[in-house]
């Protein structure tokens, strides 16, 4: 026990890339005993993950060993390069290891189907996430940098093996994407290693030294485009409808749930920390970036015949709302911003979820391919509609918190801006009413009269997700009360840059 | 030191040639009547094993710099490292022809086969150590002119005589241009060896141009050796037409050996001042500032050509010429840690290119085809096929330079060594990052053949034999390294550190 | 300063060194490509010899050209062994039918 | 336990009833439904709603109850959200106003549940329909009760949802999902100005109350009422773009509140509304939700007393839209339709009120309206009951002698919009066109006065035509399905039952007498109404005796008879004349019948210039993009056309663009590599040439 | 001999050693180019005899004429029909242009960074350059020069048996 509470971040990190080699010893031919293993294997870091969740101190707040950062783990690595394994949570990081950990289980749940080599896909999936708590908790640069890329080996097979009739463009897209983004981001980390003093990758330290770095505009400019790709922030977006729409519906929801709040994670982690007077100038860049992606995705997203590109698009609109409010440099808005990380990777992942069991049983995604059976599907129809409402921002339910946050914290410094961010709430109700509609509403399509509604299984993926998202939108502390002290720390950080 | 003093650093290289000549005698008397190729390899690689023994032996006295043989060779830790480095790639060298169907049925000479190989590591760790430009000049062609004969020696295909001829004529022109460059170099500095060069150079500044001249035409026959564009062109050819362990030797051996003989040069003749505070002739003659093109030519062309590529060992070859204008950065970075780096990356490059080699080898045996078409679907074909596809892709991930492999790792130090301060060459970062996401393309058409598409092609795969068991071993072995030292490679950074130690 | 300087000398090599390069590559002969390299070598070694004594006044330049000399015996020998395979095979010692292996 | 502690420590119970009636009959509803019928979950939804009615009773009671001054009880529950300088509780407020709100929602949502039992009986969506009905009901009183903007803003939406998803309800119909959706995204549209208004008005708060580098220890509620009643007036002197900033911020919640409300411009779904189920109509689009705008107005009025200009534009507006829906629901066929319109015109009547700060008379014409217009529904729900789901009134007549009951209720109704006293009606709407003109706004009085004249000619034509002469419904054009039923439909027109009827009475009879809560001095009444409310909207000047009240009052009278007297003698008495007008102004009429084409113009310009949008933008993102970076590859291929070398396909995107550059590039270096010996040695010599060459132009001074 | 004899016969060599160049890289006839190349080996060897390196020039004639050229001669007749010769040594004419071209521009460049050099340079003389060469060459190779004298020995040996594997194999 004793062990457990003092390596918890490491245990949740390592214990699913420990369980993929026992996946990987199994035979090949024993499917079920691969998939209630590899959801034994995703469940323990969730219930870790909640152990850590309950010790959390909501308190401190800081960007040190000493304050901010919870469960420290550190130990040298390689001495010469001053490199360390190090670990730790604090309140930027904390609801993305539990939306993580959340997720994942509920994606292998999903992922319950697959039948064409079985024991790859857990194999892949389980390090996938590996990948992801890692980049997630990791403080130190370079650590961080690996586990950033170990997300992307398994994502560009699970994508590239196991997608749709284009998977392989898709793959190969999001993979040269995303490499492009990861080797910008390593140029930076290289040049702050050589320009701090003594040389580390330690990110706290690089943090508080943070003078010593030159070239800060390219710098910050190098770090914002690898991260921005990862969000994405337009105009480097155009992998994502591609990657979404290819992938497997377990796969788009790691995608959308929790890789692209890699990115927004990134820039607040590091940008905001390492270059917070850059941050500051460019302030209003990012939120005309982040305004941008909000009117475009949803615009994008009501032109989409396809359902899936359709909630990819409307990623991209959501993803727009963390930008926004994380350039507000507002309490209000951080908070927002970041809470939207933590709500859009919740209904995001209940959308793609729905998608999949659609996809499942019709075997296409046309949206105008359907109409009218929320009769003939009443259970998932509700979910649908709960889903679909809460990304439309429904107040009552979680999106709706984090949006208002947002626009709350943001129209206290771009007037015009939020103004036109606004109307992306007009749009995004247009296109999530039109779809409902298209799909759920008007006359049945007789080929659908005889549809299934949602199994089991499917329904043990999709509750727990709409429970939280009724819940945080009528009670977020939860997740809320995890961010402030660190948002408020940023957030300061920041502002004393602008005065 | 005087010869007789400097033999005891030279055990090493004193028991391969004897061996050579053992082998000879052996040959002669016929004595693998009974048992085959498999006596001579295994001959081949007690030969190299006790060779790498004694290179070891003599690891704790390598830090000293002596000067043996008059000059004509350096005892260091860079001479050290690269002779472990060139005899363990003979070593692999042995083990793939064993494992090869290229290579391991079809001679009626074995023994010769061997002994070539067994010269040609020879030519390899003189190289490594050879601190004369005569001594260069032998060494480097004791190394290629058996490095002609051994690409044509599996006489099989027209191909492989092909290849030779070519390799011959490309070597003879290329080392006939770096031959007059060293004329020059000698005319100007009336001497032949390198620290005397060094002398001269630095307290007489002499002409800028006829050096700058020489360097170049040197540089021809230095980049033939370890393919840089433009002295390059060789290199798809021999590969695809050279036995394909020869060709995986050529890759990583040869081409370490050439890198040693470019540090020393350009270090030991055109630079002094110890790490912190190293000078170069700048002002006379950039030769970095040279490098760094070449570095940046190089790796652009090879990553461009290599995207079309549909044989395997030829995308291979091209990847190679892009890995090599990798390691070029770092010694256009003319710093200490570039050498280390330098140093760090081929042992890298070392085991992720004879791991996506040795790969290709036993798909070839499976498969009989190079034709990377052919690879369509190997993953699900039998676990065996699994098995290869993960290790090809594992390999080719770490090419590629993605953490957690080892490919990364040497590619940090690369842009460690670029980056570090008092650098200008930023702009080489960049196109080598640019390089990184290029490259990414053509292996990434193998990983897609393999793994996702789902036809199959080529042929079936056969059944796990007690054959195969040394070939995956090693197989694993390979592709656990570079995942091993994607994630902790404290010790191999301890040793490439102390080959920059040669700068005084 | 006579015409018996080391310019001359370096003329006269420069000559060979570019008529031997010239040769292998307009020659389709692969034996004639090879006579170019032999040009090539003896310049260099004519270099050093001419610098053996004009410049460096030591003979590690003549040992240099003796050396090249005998490097080129022996390259000579495995050019003769490798036209001989090529002839065999293709009947033929063009260099330019010398292109299966190529892109 | 006092009124007063058990309304602040259990008063979210209002709430909470229907929120879990909600639950219950939606989760479960389905399953209830098959097992054990219809009727527990008629039980379960009007039950929930009586305890909300009883509590709300007891919340009257405890405020009415109050001392002066401590009319105010305020019931929090937990804290919300507290974020930075954001503090917001879930707490509630109980003050005369919203206590007068409460009981309208909860007693006519009570009444209309009952109805609903009946009307909606044998519908496959029985439990659906009152899991909607019951979250409407707690939607609309977290709205009336919120004690914060955010929370007002929550049952805001709330209530739209419910909206949405009843006018929808028989969704197989594509026309009536697509209602919902436009009443949707009208409602958002009028939400994005709402929600700008927060947005403006806490920001500017903020700046003041923590600019100053003011440390607060706890955070006070910045968007709750009784804060902003106290602190608005620190935005007084600050200018948004040139303009005031509370004109500013009252604009944009007027925005909200054209959208909730059904005014112009944004007035468009609720006509489309009448999709849905008829008591739906009568509770959400015609009592209830429709009047939040209003009592948002009311409750902030503070605020907008501080905006002139605001206050004009919403008197403009809401006269304007009186007398526009008014003439459109003159000529409209559809009973519903015509009462949609009728419903636009009288909330057009309340903002007039508001408009002109009379807040209370807005107020009372909203509870009376409440009262007729719900009665009005309900009959005519009724009338659609018994004429079988027709709903065209020109397939009507003559159903006083079927529905007598029907028929008794809808005249009082009708009466009391029309505007004749003693009925509620006039009570109220007399008192908003005597605050108009009182407050200098006779133009506007006028457009009042007009519409008056027109809403009881117009109801009138309704009663005529449904009510008198013969019965029609054989005249309408048949379809084949239909035609065999037609004698059937005709001898079974008849009166509804008792749950439907007894609805309609008890709001008949409140449509009669409500008006006499709020008589006006000028007619010897004490005006309870206003000084009940007076707690929330101040104390008004006192009313002088003003001559001129009365002649306004005969006035308005008179226009309602005179309205009421056009109606009869065109429908009743020559019913032949109104073809003859409509034939002699053809082009008005159509203009006017089509509702002045507004949709259309609607959909020209926003609805096809959003999709155009979409479309550009989605060509975009597969397109132009990448554009630079295709132009390199586009470049490339130029080259190559002109050689004559490659001919390839144009691919988009980004990857395909740089890659197919690259992989051009790699075939091009494909060439170089010919295979003969002789090429790469030219390159190599080439390439030395190059270097040495530059050496010389470089070092050649040396 | 004076010195302007010396000349007159150093131009001589020099125009023996350079003019058949011409014929190696131009001639029709292999064989041509294969005389062609004796007289430039002869000619260097001369040069040689001006550098005062007889046994430099000794080597060259021995290895070079009697070896190297005599493989050469081996080579070509060998691998050739004599009747076929002058069909098959033909010059490439695109390709000797551009190289004549690029040898010519090199011969220019070059040529001019010599001239503009100072030759020789003077520091360089450090060693003293003996009168006879062959015995200070001997006792270098076997002192200073051992190392490679050994090295080359192995190449020797090792050239030797590869030659011999493939020009055996090809020959059975």
């Amino acid at each position: 026990m004793e062990f457990i509470n003092s390596h918890l971040l490491s245990l949740i990190t390592f214990i699913p890339v420990i369980g993929s080699l026992f996946v990987l010893a199994f035979p090949r031919d024993k499917a079920n005993l691969i998939r209630w293993s590899a959801l034994v294997i995703t469940i323990i870091p969730l219930l870790l993950a909640l152990v850590l969740y309950a010790g959390f101190d909501r308190s401190t707040a800081g960007f040190s060993h000493t304050a901010g950062i919870q469960f420290i783990e550190k130990y040298t690595w390689i001495r010469d390069f001053n490199m360390n394994f190090f670990m730790g949570v604090d309140g930027l990081s904390m609801p993305m290891v539990l939306l993580c950990a959340l997720i994942c289980p509920i994606c292998i749940l999903a992922s319950w189907n697959v039948e064409r080599g079985v024991k790859g896909y857990f194999f892949l999936f389980l390090l996938l996430e590996t990948g992801m708590m890692g980049a997630f908790v990791a403080l130190d640069f370079f650590l961080f940098f690996i586990f950033w890329e170990v997300m992307l080996l398994p994502m560009y097979f699970l994508i590239g093996i196991w997608g749709g009739p284009r998977r392989e463009y898709a793959a190969i897209k999001f993979f040269i994407y995303t490499l492009v983004g990861s080797v910008i981001i390593l140029l930076v980390i290289i040049y702050f290693y050589l320009a701090s003093a003594p040389h580390t990758f330690d990110m706290t330290e690089l943090a508080k030294n943070n003078a010593l770095f030159g070239n800060r505009m390219i710098c910050w400019f190098a770090l914002f485009i690898g991260f921005a790709i990862k969000v994405p922030i337009f105009p480097f977006h155009t992998w994502l409808p591609d990657a979404h729409v290819e992938a497997p519906t377990a796969i788009s929801v790691i995608l959308a749930g929790i890789l692209l709040k890699m990115g927004t994670y990134g820039i607040l982690r590091i940008n905001y920390t390492m270059l917070p007077d850059m941050t500051a100038k460019m302030a209003t860049f990012m939120a005309v970036l982040g305004v941008i992606n909000i009117i475009y995705g949803a615009l994008c997203a009501m032109f989409q015949k396809d359902l899936k590109k359709l909630v990819a698009y409307s990623s991209i609109s959501h993803m727009g709302y963390v930008i926004l409010g994380i350039a507000s440099f507002t309490d209000e808005g951080l908070n927002g911003g970041i809470f939207q990380m933590f709500n859009h990777g919740v209904v995001t992942a209940m959308l793609f979820l729905l998608v999949g069991v659609i996809y499942d049983r019709a075997h296409h995604r046309e949206i105008d391919g359907f109409g009218g059976i929320a009769p003939i599907v009443p259970n998932y129809s509700f979910l649908a509609f709960l889903a679909f409402f809460a990304a439309l921002g429904l107040p009552g339910l979680n999106s709706f918190i984090s949006e208002a946050l947002v626009l709350l914290g943001a129209f206290q410094k771009y007037r015009i801006l939020t103004a036109v961010a606004a109307t992306g709430a007009i749009i995004t109700a247009a296109y999530c009413l039109w779809t409902l509609q298209r799909i759920f509403l008007g006359k049945l399509n007789e080929n659908y009269a005889l549809l299934p509604d949602i199994t089991m299984t499917e329904a043990v993926t999709l509750i727990p997700l709409g429970v939280i998202v009724v819940t945080l939108g009528i009670y977020p502390h939860p997740v809320l009360d995890l961010m402030k002290p660190t948002v408020s720390f940023l957030n300061n950080l920041i502002i004393h840059m602008k005065l | 030191m005087n010869n007789l003093a400097s033999l005891n650093y030279f055990t090493a290289e004193i028991f391969l040639s004897g061996f050579i000549i053992l082998l000879l005698v052996m040959s002669f008397l016929r004595m693998d009547r009974d048992n085959g190729i498999g006596f001579y390899y295994l001959a081949g690689v007690f030969g190299i094993a006790v060779t790498l023994i004694l290179d070891l032996a003599g690891w704790g006295e390598s830090g000293d710099g002596a000067i043996l043989f008059y000059g004509m060779a350096r005892n260091d830790h860079l001479a050290h490292l690269f002779k472990f480095l060139c005899v363990l790639s003979s070593l692999i060298l042995m083990v793939f022809s064993m494992v090869s169907r290229e290579t391991n049925k079809r001679f009626d000479n074995p023994a010769e086969y061997v002994l070539l190989i067994l010269s040609s590591t020879l030519g390899m760790i003189l190289m490594a150590s050879s601190s004369n430009l005569l001594m260069l000049y032998i060494s480097l062609e004791l190394l290629s002119l058996t490095s002609y004969i051994l690409t044509g020696f599996a006489d099989r295909e027209e191909k492989t005589s092909e290849a030779a001829v070519k390799y011959l004529l490309y070597g003879g022109i290329a080392s006939g241009v770096m031959l007059y460059g060293f004329s020059l170099l000698y005319g100007v500095t009336g001497t032949l060896d390198y620290t005397a060069m060094r002398e001269v150079l630095w307290e007489h500044k002499v002409s800028g141009m006829v050096l700058s001249i020489s360097t170049i035409m040197i540089l021809a026959g230095m980049g033939f050796k370890i393919a840089a564009f433009p002295f390059h062109a060789w290199c798809p050819d021999v590969y695809e037409g050279a036995p394909t362990p020869f060709t995986a030797f050529l890759s990583v051996g040869s081409k370490a050996a050439g890198f040693v003989i470019i540090v020393r040069f350009f270090f030991q003749i055109f630079g002094a001042g110890d790490g912190g505070n190293f000078e170069i002739l700048g002002d006379i003659l950039d030769w970095p500032m040279a490098i760094a093109v070449l570095s940046a030519c190089t790796m652009t062309y090879g990553n461009m050509a290599a995207l079309q590529q549909r044989n395997i060992k030829r995308l291979l070859a091209y990847s190679s010429i892009a890995q090599a204008g990798y390691v070029l950065m770092a010694v256009a970075s003319r710093s200490q840690p570039g050498i280390s780096s330098a140093f760090f990356y081929l042992c890298v490059y070392f085991i992720m290119n004879f791991g996506a080699f040795l790969a290709v080898i036993i798909i070839n045996n499976e498969l009989n085809s190079e034709m990377i078409e052919d690879y369509e679907g190997l993953v699900w074909k039998s676990r065996k096929g699994a098995f290869l596809a993960s290790m090809l892709a594992i390999c080719l991930f770490s090419l590629t330079g993605v953490p957690p492999f080892a490919g990364f790792i040497g590619k940090l130090y690369l842009l460690l060594s670029v980056l570090a301060k008092g650098s200008s060459l930023y702009w080489l970062a960049v196109i080598a990052v640019i390089n990184t996401v290029i490259s990414f393309y053509y292996y990434s058409r193998i990983l897609r053949l393999m793994f996702l598409s789902r036809r199959l092609r080529g042929a079936d795969l056969s059944k796990l034999e007690k054959s195969d068991y040394l070939p995956y071993s090693v197989m694993a072995g390979l592709a656990f390294l570079t995942i091993l030292l994607g994630i902790y490679w404290e010790p191999l950074d301890g040793l490439s550190r102390l080959a920059a130690t040669f700068i005084k | 300063m006579g015409i018996i300087a080391i310019q001359s000398y370096l003329i006269i090599s420069l000559f060979l060194f570019l008529m031997g390069i010239f040769t292998t590559i307009s020659r389709k002969n692969i034996i004639g490509i090879f006579m170019g390299i032999e040009l090539i070598l003896n310049s260099s070694a004519l270099n050093f010899a001419a610098f053996s004594r004009f410049s460096a006044h030591n003979l590690e330049g003549q040992l240099f050209s003796i050396f090249i000399i005998v490097i080129a015996a022996a390259e000579a020998a495995i050019a003769l062994a490798l036209m001989l395979s090529i002839y065999r095979r293709f009947g033929d010692i063009d260099a330019d039918k010398l292109d299966s292996l190529k892109g | 336990m006092s009124m007063k502690t058990f309304i602040e420590q259990y008063g979210f119970m209002i709430l909470l009833s229907p929120l879990l009636g909600s639950a219950i009959t939606g989760l479960a509803g389905r399953r209830i439904q098959k097992k054990y019928g219809a009727r527990p979950i008629g039980l379960i939804a009007c039950g929930s709603v009586l305890v909300s009615f009883i509590i709300a009773l007891a919340a009257f009671a405890a405020v009415a109850g109050a001392r002066e001054g401590e009319k105010t009880i305020i019931c929090i529950v937990f804290n919300w959200l507290s974020v930075g300088d954001l503090r917001a509780d879930v707490s509630f407020l109980f003050d005369p106003l919203s206590s007068v709100m409460i009981l309208i929602v909860t007693g006519i949502g009570f009444l209309i549940h009952a109805y609903s039992t009946e009307y909606m009986k044998g519908d496959s969506g029985y439990y659906r329909y009152f899991s909607y009905l019951n979250l409407f009901i707690f939607s609309m009183l977290l709205l009336v009760l919120g004690e914060n903007l955010l929370l007002m803003f929550i049952g805001w939406e709330g209530v739209g949802l419910c909206s949405y998803l009843l006018i929808s309800f028989w969704f197989s119909e594509k026309a009536n999902a697509i209602a919902g959706n436009k009443a949707f995204i009208v409602n958002r549209v009028g939400d994005f100005g709402f929600i700008l208004g927060i947005l403006a008005l806490y920001s500017l708060l903020k700046d003041k109350i923590f600019g100053g580098g003011l440390v607060v220890p706890v955070a006070p509620s910045l968007l709750s009422f009784r804060f902003l009643a106290e602190n608005v007036h620190l935005i007084n002197n600050i200018d948004i773009f040139g303009v005031s900033a509370a004109t500013v911020i009252c604009l944009c919640l007027f925005v909200g509140a054209t959208g909730k409300s059904a005014q112009i411009p944004l007035y468009v779904w609720l006509p489309d509304a009448m999709a849905g189920p008829t008591p739906v109509s009568a509770l959400i689009h015609a009592a209830t939700m429709v009047t939040a705008g209003i009592y948002m107005i009311g409750r902030l009025n503070f605020l907008f007393s501080m905006s002139g200009t605001s206050l004009n534009v919403i008197a403009t507006i809401g006269a304007a839209t009186a007398l526009f829906a008014a003439t459109v629901g003159c000529v409209q066929n559809d009973i519903k339709k015509v009462l949609a319109y009728s419903t636009v015109s009288q909330l057009g009547y309340m903002f007039l009120g508001m408009g002109v700060t009379a807040y209370s008379s807005g107020i009372f014409h909203l509870v009376t309206h409440a009262f007729f217009k719900a009665c009005l529904f309900l009959c005519a729900g009724s009338i659609i009951l018994g004429m079988h789901h027709e709903q065209d009134i020109r397939w009507m007549g003559g159903l006083k002698r079927y529905m007598p009951k029907t028929f008794l209720t809808f005249m009082i109704a009708t009466l009391a919009i029309s505007g004749v006293p003693p009925f509620s009606g006039f009570f109220s709407k007399d008192e908003i066109l005597w605050q108009a003109w009182k407050t200098g706004h006779q133009g506007l009085w006028l457009v009042g006065f007009m519409t008056t004249g027109m809403t009881s000619f117009y109801m009138t034509r309704l009663v005529m035509v449904t009510f008198y002469g013969e019965n029609r419904l054989h005249l309408r054009p048949s379809t084949d399905d239909r035609h065999d039923h037609d004698d059937h439909h005709r001898d079974g027109v008849k009166e509804s039952p008792s749950s439907v009827t007894m609805p309609l009475v008890i709001l008949a009879f409140f449509s009669g007498v409500a008006g006499f809560i709020g008589v006006p001095a000028a007619l010897g009444g004490g005006n309870h109404f206003e000084h009940f409310l007076m707690p929330v909207f101040g104390h008004h000047a006192v009313a002088h005796h003003d001559p001129m009240e009365y002649v306004l009052m005969f006035a308005s009278v008179a226009a309602s008879l005179g309205g009421i007297g056009a109606g009869v003698f065109l429908y009743r008495i020559r019913p032949e004349l109104p073809d003859i007008i409509v034939s002699k102004i053809k082009m008005v009429h159509r203009i006017v019948y089509n509702k002045y084409f507004v949709d259309e113009i609607y959909a020209f310009l926003f609805v096809s210039g959003t999709m155009l949008m979409t479309r550009v933008f989605a060509s975009f993102d597969r397109y132009v993009i990448d554009l630079f970076v295709d132009l390199t590859a586009h470049v490339l291929r130029f080259k190559s056309y002109i050689s004559g070398a490659i001919d390839r396909v144009i691919v988009d995107g980004l990857v395909n663009g740089v890659a197919e550059s690259f992989l051009f590039s790699g075939s091009q270096l494909r060439k170089i590599q010919t295979g003969r010996i002789q090429a790469y040695v030219m390159v190599l010599l080439f390439l030395v040439v190059l270097g040495v060459s530059l050496v010389v132009i470089l070092k050649g001074e040396v | 001999m004076n010195v302007e004899m010396k000349e007159i016969v150093f131009f001589g060599v020099a125009a023996m050693t350079m003019v058949p160049c011409f014929f190696v890289a131009f001639s029709r006839n292999i064989l041509h180019s294969a005389f062609a190349l004796f007289f430039t080996f002869l000619g260097a060897s001369g040069l040689y005899f001006f550098l005062d390196a007889d046994f430099l020039a000794l080597v060259q004639l021995i290895i070079y004429i009697g070896g190297v050229l005599v493989l050469l001669l081996f080579a070509i007749l060998l691998t050739k029909n004599i009747d076929n010769i002058r069909s098959t040594n033909a010059v490439a004419a695109k390709r000797a242009a551009a190289a004549g071209v690029v040898t010519a521009a090199m011969f220019g460049v070059i040529l001019y960074a010599f001239l503009a050099s100072g030759w020789p340079f003077r520091h360089s003389g450090a060693g003293q350059y003996p009168a006879v060469t062959t015995k200070a060459l001997g006792k270098l190779l076997l002192t200073t020069y051992l190392l490679p004298f050994e090295a080359i020995s192995i190449l020797l040996l090792a050239v030797l048996i590869g030659s011999l594997v493939i020009a055996n194999r090809s020959v059975k």
